[in-house]
């Protein structure tokens, strides 16, 4: 479905990713995990054309992404929640929600937000609040309803539990294994890799810019070197 | 031992969401405590409270005896309070050292002083090989360590920390620990910090608090807290597999 | 094969080269020593532009600190311009006062004025554009008031009277001579020196911070409203300088040149085009739009014949500007020192 | 300075500095043009004489209406050899070139620039071809009192409108100084900004609630059709109105531009001799020439190069402080109405210019006072506006 | 300045408000915050008495009272397009004038050339600038976005400076005018107004509920106020920002357009005609709320009654220092302007 192949990509004269190539196979869940800085964010950001990738190939069914602007390839399916949230702060919640169902045109938008708030309640509380006075966690809940509304068939997540109460984390992790169950592939970047590999179909473990380790995620999870690196505390 | 942040009766709210009700709170010199909640329990808002951030809407704060309510951050900050933020915040076009120096010279002395102690700062976090760095560049974990060397460069007492440990990775999160504890036992410093990551919380804190819908709901000793039935259900939820 | 976890710096981030105050220094000897041969090269007739290319390059300097520097984004600087060049005038015509004098108190006076815009504006946490109106507004009304006050002369201004002779503590010589030069050229080093020894001292290192982070840095306890207004006063009084010396150059002051809009992009412009919050910058900058303007009228004086039909009626040589300056605006983001500075970190 | 040698092939430079861009460019061209055809006709007749036959030829400057762009182009100019500069039509560019004539002693004849104060410090190079403001102000309340008097409807209140600076407000008080003198009732003194003024509805409102029967106006051209098309809305009860040096009242566009509001206007002001044949012949060429309709200014201009070759002529050199002198004893017929030739007091003042009273008849301003310089005769009251 | 604030926290302020870098507004009328009305609404009024007392007349008083209102219309539309701009785009747009400029010459050229009634100008000078605008947007502007207020400045300074120099050497610099046939006054409680200016205050109405509708109530609109917000998350939500930003910078222009059409019949025609609105456009802009339409309009009357009944209430001064107070004072009691919206 995505493919990878050979990318290198950077900042200026920063590379920061060297000769990377990933998969992610239709109705996937796949989770990327790795050191700080090790490039997962740079890597979502070369596949949803934020960043253009000095070399290599993105590849989404058969067509190459090269080239094309992020709203293009939102329009394709992939969808991203960011590191950074990327919310629109002085709009009402309800407002980010309306706006993330931006590609679907004319759809029932009570029957897309209801499926948002059972997922969500505080949202449904708090829908007609300014976005940029939620909490931390409460942003990122919208962040990820917001993409959710696209209904994605590529969802990609970039450290969604950052900020969340430990409940919540368990509960959004369970929602996107939900999610992937209804078909949609996810990519997937987490520090609860612990949590994240165990759900995870597939799993990389990204090193410097470059793929270290490759498997199912289970695999990984028993991996004596990954079990050091990343599951300790 | 004398209490180092004493919080009476504190109560904030924005327009219809009550973000804080009646919060009482003592932190003993020396101590460290941990506050946890669910999302939008209102931990960030208590820490600006206590900042001088946000002016309380009711009660009052006391820092090392003294009441700084309605005080602005930078006259509390003064008096031996620092804090970190929920978001990083760095001097972007500063390279590390000089964020770190910046932050020194609030504290008056001269320069060569300065220099000297954001030297030793900079060692102390482990951010020695990134001192001539752009800020701007730095990813989340030098970020964070950023922050904490920026906040110890004020030769604080009490610290607020916000989420210090969110988006590390468990192999970062450690060395930060040992940084924290290290610096209770050598420095004498009191540590306050919010934080969702409970390995963390538990290894920690001497006490723990914690808040729902901007009220206190609990505290005392992590395990005893951990195990209360109202704190697992409004924060832990059910066992966390693999954790 | 091992995963490494811990944090280092790696490739993966930028190493500032920072610029060693005795570097900065000699760049400015050799910059001086280089400045003070050009009377003697350039033809007679551009000294004035050399001379408002000294003018434009205090202004911008002036600016640079505040709003590149500081980050305070000022729209109104011919505020603090007009009220040196009234200063100076004011206190010519009426106390006979030397502009020496003048000069301290115009640049004084600029501070303190400075001091109550910013603090008004600052209490209230006006930032990025509501700031820049708000400086704009201040001007704007400077140049009512003065247009509508009858002691300042009104519209009319003030003339800087003709003296027989050459005079250093009148801060007049005869029309094109090398002192104006010289002195224009001794101010804007002095105001270069104090830019770079401000940056270094602790409320200059602020100012940087206050810039990046005004929330981070006050909570680390930096009086951030101590730190705006420092600056802001110092940006204020070394504008004031070049309305100082304008007026003496130029011998003619009233509201529209003191306190006008163009006033306010000219100090502006020329640290855009060379580079914001770089030292260097409004130097470069005032090089190159001092004398484009007379260039471009220069050029197209006799215009070429395609272009007969058009002889007679004036603004090409404007249009042909504007389009220098839309370019180099496009082409160079960051200014050019900026973009050099870029460049050489690239290599 | 300027000098050099003299020969048979030898030009003689001479610096103009008009706004080319800008507000003001479209009368900075005419006046710029003025210039060229004063150089063609000089150089057509064969030149400067004395100096064996030398031409003249044009240095321009555009001064972009400001002062600092203003000066920088006259000390490049002076910079460049010119014999003489010609300029401005503001009156703070003026200010400024004055000064810059002064200091390098270099003769400076100012075609169009009314403000009284640029002559005032006793400059010895500059020279001003037409009236200064204030004379405008007082011979303005001579004629209004004159031709009311004449056509037996005499003046019961003079309410007064005019721009805010230097030059509105210097017109007015020599105006106001005139009228106490001879006994004219003043009425409210209505003052706007004209760099901002977009309505001026509410001030002839003041005009109308005063009562007076004559308003007299100063301003710049685009506040003058302002002032007409809101003196035809309100429709106060006026006998007159009196542009003193007023932009907009006797120019040719006028008309076309304020329509039938403009019917019946006088003004004070400067304006070709339209009985001279030279004038005629000017105008004439102007229009061919340009395809433009020449305005006075462009005579002002004209007559400001006749004036330095006539100088030249007389000092057979192109010494500065020779020509200067020589300009100083000027005696030349000018285009412009006048009491005689051209004459410069010892403030440079050309003390033989003449205001006149025009007024827009079928849509053209003519000259309807004095008697000796009158096309037309006035017609009033005007009614303006009704 | 190094580029917005990431969105995601809120950044306190002493009264719970939360101001962010340029402290966009949306465009709701944010009536909760009185103050800076009142304070507007007692000065007003005393203005008005004042100007009664000094004048003496009720007739003046009421004439300036109406000529306030009309003129003030004026400034509304003009500040439209330019409240727009600089409320989606962050682009402080020193070009608007010379935009107006553009309009007023293309009804000349109408009105004369074509020998029509200048009003038949109207779509063709909005669809014009619009036009012009996208283009603009789309060569020169884009690569600017996101980038800091000074070079964006210098851009439009540019292209002012350009638009009216072209503008010069096809037209010449002499005044021109594209009157009316016949422009009768119209009559209101004794004061009366020319009929052009009636139907450009009626139209800056009609036009700004046009942009209101637009911005509140299409889809467009919303997407318009998404990008203002945050530019990379409109991109993640499938949103073209660029085309956005060409559409909302051309709507400016087309609202400039409209304006210079709209003021033609009553305006002497020049290419520097539009500066002289420029710097009141930018003071009603500001106290109307970055990006808030209806405020730009409320904004607009408000500063031509001030003008107009400053100018009688305190002859002898620029009534634009009236108005410069006024600003001072509302941008210290409320920065964010009369109607900027705060958060939530
Ligand atoms: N805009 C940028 N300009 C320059 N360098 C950047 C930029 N964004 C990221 N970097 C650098 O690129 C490197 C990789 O960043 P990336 O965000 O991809 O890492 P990551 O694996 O997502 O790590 P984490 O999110 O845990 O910090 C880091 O060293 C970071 O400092
Ligand atoms: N300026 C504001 N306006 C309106 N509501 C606000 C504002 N600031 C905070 N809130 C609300 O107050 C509550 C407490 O927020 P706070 O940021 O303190 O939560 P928190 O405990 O830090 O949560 P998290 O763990 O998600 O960071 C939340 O419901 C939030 O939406
Ligand atoms: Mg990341
Ligand atoms: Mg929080």
């Amino acid at each position: 479905m995505l493919e990878l192949d050979n990318i290198a990509a950077g900042y200026g004269k920063l590379q920061i990713l060297h000769d990377m190539s990933l998969r992610v196979r239709p109705g996937e869940l796949v989770s990327v995990v790795g050191a700080n800085g090790a490039g997962k964010t740079t890597t979502l950001r070369v596949i949803s054309g934020l960043i253009s990738a000095l070399s290599g190939a993105v590849t989404y069914e058969g067509e190459p992404l090269t080239g094309l602007r992020p709203h293009q390839i939102v329009r394709r399916g992939i969808v991203q929640v960011s590191e950074d949230r990327d919310l629109f702060g002085p709009m009402t919640v309800e407002e980010n929600l309306v706006l993330g169902a931006w590609t679907r045109r004319g759809v029932r938008m009570t029957q897309e937000l209801e499926r948002i708030f059972e997922l969500f309640p505080i949202l449904a509380e708090r829908r007609k609040q300014a976005a940029q006075s939620m909490s931390g966690g409460q942003q990122q809940m919208l962040a990820i309803g917001r993409a959710l509304m696209a209904k994605p068939r590529l969802l990609m997540l970039d450290e969604p539990s950052t900020g969340l109460s430990p409940k919540l984390t368990w509960d959004v992790l369970k929602a996107v294994a939900a999610i992937r169950d209804t078909g949609v592939s996810v990519l997937l970047i987490e520090q609860n890799a612990a949590q994240a590999l165990s759900i995870s179909d597939r799993a990389y473990v990204l090193e410097s810019g470059t793929i270290a380790l490759e498997g199912p995620g289970k695999e990984l999870a028993g991996d004596e070197r990954v079990k050091k690196a990343y599951l300790g505390l | 031992m004398s209490t180092a942040l004493e919080v009476r009766d504190v109560s904030k709210s924005f327009r219809g969401v009550q973000a804080l009700s009646e919060v009482e709170i003592d932190v003993a010199e020396g101590s460290i405590v941990g506050i946890i909640g669910p999302n939008g329990a209102g931990k960030t808002t208590f820490f600006n409270v206590i900042a001088g951030a946000l002016r309380p809407d009711t009660g009052h704060v006391k820092l090392f005896g003294k009441d700084v309510s309605g005080m602005s951050p930078h006259r509390i900050s003064r008096l031996g309070m620092a804090r970190t933020f929920q978001l990083m915040r760095p001097f972007g076009s500063m390279t590390v050292r000089e964020n770190v120096v910046a932050a020194a010279l609030s504290r008056g002395g001269n320069h060569r002083g300065a220099h000297h102690h954001a030297h030793d700062v900079i060692e102390a976090t482990g951010m020695a090989a990134w001192a001539d760095m752009v800020s701007d560049s730095l990813h989340t974990a030098a970020l964070k360590r950023l922050e904490l060397a920026r906040v110890l460069a004020t030769r604080p007492r009490l610290l607020l920390l916000d989420e210090v440990l969110a988006g590390l990775v468990p192999a970062e999160r450690a060395p930060v620990v040992e940084l924290l504890a290290h610096l209770r036992e050598s420095e004498g410093l009191t540590l306050v910090f919010v934080e969702h990551i409970m390995q963390a919380v538990m290894q920690l804190s001497d006490s723990v608090v914690v808040f729902d819908r901007g009220r206190v709901i609990a505290s005392g000793e992590p395990a005893e807290v951990v195990a209360d039935p109202t704190v697992v259900e409004a924060y832990l939820g059910q066992e966390l597999p693999g954790a | 094969m091992t995963i490494t976890t811990e944090t280092r710096p790696g490739s993966a981030a930028v190493r500032n080269r920072r610029q060693s105050i005795q570097r900065s220094l000699i760049i400015l000897v050799v910059i001086t020593v280089l400045a003070a041969f050009a009377p003697a090269l350039l033809p007679e007739s551009s000294q004035t532009i050399a001379v408002r290319v000294l003018i434009f390059a205090i202004m911008a300097i002036g600016w640079n600190l505040m709003s590149g520097y500081g980050g305070m984004f000022s729209f109104g600087h011919a505020a603090f311009f007009g009220i040196g060049a009234y200063t100076d005038v004011y206190l010519l015509e009426h106390f006979g006062l030397s502009p020496w004098i003048s000069l301290v108190v115009g640049a004084m006076l600029a501070a303190l004025v400075a001091i109550c815009i910013g603090y008004l504006a600052f209490r209230y946490k006006l930032r990025s554009a509501y700031f820049a109106l708000a400086t704009f507004a201040f001007a704007e009304m400077l140049r009512l008031l003065a247009t509508n006050t009858s002691w300042v002369n009104g519209t009319t201004g003030f003339h800087v009277p003709l003296l027989p002779d050459n005079s250093w503590s009148m801060l007049q010589f005869a029309a094109n001579a090398p002192q104006y030069y010289y002195i224009g050229l001794a101010l804007v080093v002095i105001c270069l020196l104090i830019t770079m020894f401000y940056l270094r001292s602790r409320t200059g290192i602020h100012t940087v911070a206050v810039r990046d982070n005004e929330d981070a840095a006050d909570a680390l306890g930096v009086n951030v409203m101590r730190v705006k207004l420092t600056t802001m006063a110092l940006s204020a009084a070394i504008t004031s300088v070049a309305g100082m010396f304008y007026a003496q150059y130029f011998m003619f002051v009233d509201p529209d040149i003191a306190f006008g809009q163009a006033q306010s992009v000219q100090a502006i412009a020329p640290a855009v085009i060379g580079g914001v919050a770089t030292l260097w910058g409004p130097l470069v900058g005032a090089l190159i739009l001092g004398p484009l303007s007379d260039l471009t009228a220069g050029w197209l004086r006799d215009p070429p014949a395609f272009l007969e039909f058009l002889s007679g009626r004036g603004g090409l040589d404007v249009v042909l500007y504007s389009i220098l300056l839309i370019v180099i605006a496009l082409v160079l983001p960051k200014g050019i020192v900026g973009s050099i500075r870029d460049w050489w970190k690239r290599r | 300075g300027s000098g050099g040698s003299s020969g048979n092939d030898k030009v003689i430079k001479i610096g103009t500095l008009h706004p080319l861009s800008g507000a003001n460019a479209g009368d900075g061209t005419q006046l710029e043009n003025g210039v060229k055809l004063g150089i063609k006709a000089i150089n057509d007749a064969g030149g400067i004489k004395a100096l064996g036959g030398a031409k003249l030829e044009l240095d321009g400057g555009d001064t972009k209406g400001t002062p600092d762009t203003g000066q920088s182009e006259a000390q490049r100019l002076v910079g460049d050899g010119v014999v003489a500069l010609v300029g401005t039509y503001q009156s703070a560019v003026s200010a400024n070139v004055a000064a810059v004539a002064e200091r390098n002693k270099v003769p400076f004849v100012m075609d169009v620039s009314g403000d009284d104060a640029i002559l005032s410090h006793g400059y010895k190079y500059s020279f001003r071809m037409q009236p200064q403001n204030s004379r405008f102000g007082t011979t303005a309340a001579q004629y209004v009192k004159a031709i009311a008097a004449a056509a037996n409807r005499p003046v019961t209140k003079v309410a007064y409108l005019h721009e805010a600076t230097a030059f509105g407000t210097g017109v007015y008080q020599a105006f106001k100084a005139e009228a106490q003198k001879s006994g004219l009732q003043m009425g409210p003194e209505i003052t706007y900004d004209a760099a901002s003024v977009s309505d001026l509805t509410t001030q002839i409102a003041q005009v109308k609630a005063s009562g007076a029967n004559v308003l007299v106006v100063s301003g710049y051209y685009r506040d003058g059709v302002l002032a007409a098309k809101a003196i035809q809305t309100v429709k106060p009860a006026l006998d007159a109105v009196v542009g003193a040096a007023d932009g907009a009242f006797d120019q040719p566009q006028f008309p076309t531009d304020a329509g039938s509001a403009s019917q019946g206007y006088f003004d004070v002001n400067y304006h070709f001799d339209d009985k001279s044949a030279d004038a005629k012949a000017f105008s004439a060429l102007y229009k061919t020439t340009y395809k433009d309709e020449a305005r006075t200014g462009a005579a002002l201009a004209y007559d400001s190069v006749r004036v330095i070759a006539a100088a030249l002529e007389k000092a057979g050199s192109t010494d500065a402080s020779k020509v200067r002198d020589a300009i100083a004893q000027t005696n030349l017929t000018p285009l412009t109405l006048s009491d005689g030739p051209i004459k410069f007091s010892d403030k440079g003042e050309n003390s033989t210019s003449l205001p006149v009273l025009t007024q827009v008849q079928n849509g053209a301003p003519v000259v309807v006072y004095p008697q000796s310089a009158a096309v037309k005769s006035p017609v009033y009251p005007a009614n303006p506006g009704q | 300045m190094t580029g917005p604030t990431k969105t995601g926290e809120v950044v306190p302020s002493k009264d719970g408000t939360a101001l962010r870098g340029g402290s966009r507004a949306t465009s709701r009328l944010g009536l909760r915050h009185s103050t800076p009305l009142i304070v507007t609404g007692a000065l007003l009024v005393v203005l008005f008495i004042a100007a009664l007392l000094r004048s003496g007349s009720m007739g003046i008083t009421g004439q300036a009272l109406l000529t306030g209102i009309i003129s003030g219309g004026v400034y509304s539309l003009l500040a439209m397009g330019l409240t727009l701009v600089f409320g989606v785009l962050d682009i402080v747009n020193f070009a608007h004038g010379a935009f107006l400029a553009v309009g007023l010459y293309i009804t000349y050229e109408v009105a004369h050339q074509a020998g029509l009634n200048p009003y038949i100008a109207l779509p063709v000078a909005i669809l014009g600038l619009f036009v012009l605008g996208v283009l603009i947007q789309l060569l020169l502007l884009n690569r600017t976005m996101g980038g800091t207020l000074e070079r964006q400045l210098l851009i439009t300074l540019g292209l002012s400076l350009l638009i009216s120099n072209v503008l010069l050497l096809v037209f010449g610099g002499d005044p021109l005018s594209a009157n009316l046939k016949s422009d009768p006054g119209v009559h209101v409680f004794g004061a009366v107004a020319n009929l052009s200016r009636v139907i450009a205050l009626g139209g800056a109405l009609v036009l700004a509920v046009l942009v209101f509708l637009l911005l509140e109530r299409t889809s467009f609109g919303r997407a318009i106020r998404a990008v203002a917000a945050s530019r990379q998350g409109a991109g993640l939500v499938g949103i073209d920002v660029r085309l956005v930003y060409a559409v909302t910078f051309g709507l400016g222009t087309a609202c400039a357009g409209a304006a210079g059409m709209l003021i033609a019949p009553f305006t002497t025609i020049t290419p520097t005609a539009g500066d002289q609105f420029n710097i009141l456009a930018f003071v009603v802009v500001v106290m109307g709320g970055l990006g808030n339409v209806m405020g730009a309009v409320i904004s607009g009357l408000i500063v031509g009654l001030v003008e107009q009944l400053g100018g009688v209430a305190i002859a002898g001064q620029s009534p634009l220092l009236g108005v410069f107070i006024l600003f001072l004072l509302i941008l210290l009691i409320r920065p964010q302007g009369i109607f900027g919206a705060a958060s939530s």
